[in-house]
């Protein structure tokens, strides 16, 4: 997993890459998210628009990421979700949970 | 159990899910270590250039054998090093079938969680076993005569049939 | 020969060169079929993530496991689809190995012509063998319980020690 | 493999690519020999600068075409080696039957 973050418009965005899979990451989508939080982030879009690839430790690591910020006050929005990040959400029932935009512009914007 | 005996890298537990002839079979063991789930990942990539699994299932399909391995690992294995996991994939006209073997006690699998029931929506875990039930069309859990635990996957590639949803 | 009994598919041959323990053992049987040489070349350059077979020397290590296939299905196995091939890859601490089982008679090793003789420079065929010799650190023919002729190439990882040239 | 064939100072340059290996390709070199030794061409040089593999079919594909041409009053030479090739030509003793030049430029020049 590579990862990048920003801020844009006063929202934090966290743009994710590649496999986000067991053992392939040094750093966990969880740990970022951690460091946002720290940071009195309240805002924040995960980018999931170069993921090629995600399993179940990939989902638990969104899942963890949504309910940490949110017991932080915070609030987690997806964007750019592939057909596949897509399918795997619907069938774990994980897309009622998020609230995901297909573009970047609509996550930001849906925070005003 | 005498895992050092050489007869033991054999096709134990597949016949289970053989109807027609082999065309093709792979088995490969190796230490307890989740880097080689990549390999594994890799090597099925190649077998699916022989075996015709479904472009459109092959990501699922891949998935599915991704979160055997990595619960042979953790679960079975309990990460300890020095045992072994090995992964045989056999294709046949019919089907293609991936097992997963442990050394572990294996699992009492009427015990899972649906992991999208409103009190487990939320976990973190619990969505391995449940991914791969979606992504293939047989589940079977086996125990071999050395004690191994194998999970045996299977993806039909005559036509695909259509599967009850696990309730 | 029973190549349908699955304890076929076990390291035979391999405890020739086995002497500390394994850390990886793969085996894959396929068909008799050349299109599989590209999808063994494939599996050893996953294999060499894992194993510390010199950068080097793997291009080398690939072109050795090539003709020892092609071999097994052009002269072992004399081309019949219905028949089968093995490969098997063993890592240990010392060495990697790489065993090529066919179901043909084998041949007699000490009657091969050495290519770079005058009068077989420029022979299109018969650098095979030579090239494994060349390019691996230990060459042995073996025979199995069941009468498959196995090609079992070794390549030193501790330490590369000094070979002999072909004479 | 792939090929390419072109006329240059009226040499032709039979151009090869990716890996030149037992049951990889459709055409094989030797086709393509004889097609140029029918058109009566009488200078080859192979270019090898893009081969990535070659293995013991490849190298007698490589005699055979040297053999036929000479049968026919033609000259193949090879240009551009790799450093592998180079290595597969020295150990088995054909870098000594072959003409090779390091760059194109003078194989064809060799011709004059
Ligand atoms: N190979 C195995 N050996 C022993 N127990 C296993 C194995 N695979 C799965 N399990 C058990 O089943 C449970 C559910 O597995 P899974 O659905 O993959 O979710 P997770 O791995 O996230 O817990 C695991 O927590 C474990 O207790
Ligand atoms: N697996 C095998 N089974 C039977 N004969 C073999 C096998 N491998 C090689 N040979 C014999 O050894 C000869 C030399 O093989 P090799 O050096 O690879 O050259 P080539 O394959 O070009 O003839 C072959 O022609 C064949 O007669």
């Amino acid at each position: 997993m590579n990862h990048r973050t920003y801020e844009k418009d006063g929202v934090s965005v966290l743009e994710l890459k590649g496999t986000i899979t067991l053992g392939a990451g040094d750093v966990t989508m969880r740990d970022v998210i951690k460091d946002l939080l720290g940071k009195e982030k309240k805002s924040i879009v995960v980018d999931l628009g170069e993921v090629s690839f995600m399993d179940s430790t990939g989902l638990g690591e969104l899942v963890a990421a949504y309910t940490t910020a949110r017991h932080q006050g915070a609030t987690l929005k997806l964007a750019n979700l592939t057909k596949k990040t897509k399918d795997l959400l619907s069938i774990t029932q994980l897309a009622a949970v998020f609230e995901s935009y297909d573009s970047l512009g609509e996550a930001i914007g849906s925070f005003r | 159990m005498t895992l050092a005996d050489p007869t033991l890298n054999a096709g134990k537990g597949t016949s289970l899910t053989q109807s027609r002839p082999e065309t093709l079979r792979i088995s490969i063991r190796v230490h307890s270590h989740l880097k080689y789930t990549d390999l594994f990942h890799a090597v099925l990539a190649q077998v699916a250039l022989e075996i015709p699994i479904p472009a459109d299932r092959m990501d699922w399909v891949a998935l599915a054998l991704r979160e055997a391995v990595n619960n042979a690992v953790l679960h079975g294995n309990k990460k300890e090093p020095g045992k072994w996991i090995e992964v045989e994939m056999v294709g046949t006209p019919d089907a293609f079938t991936m097992t997963v073997w442990d050394e572990g006690t294996g699992f009492n699998t009427s015990k899972l969680c649906d992991p999208r029931d409103p009190e487990n929506l939320l976990k973190p875990n619990g969505r391995g076993i449940f991914l791969i039930r979606q992504f293939t069309d047989k589940v079977q859990f086996v125990r071999d005569a050395d004690g191994r635990f194998g999970l045996v996957m299977t993806v039909n590639l005559a036509q695909r049939v259509s599967k009850e949803e696990p309730e």
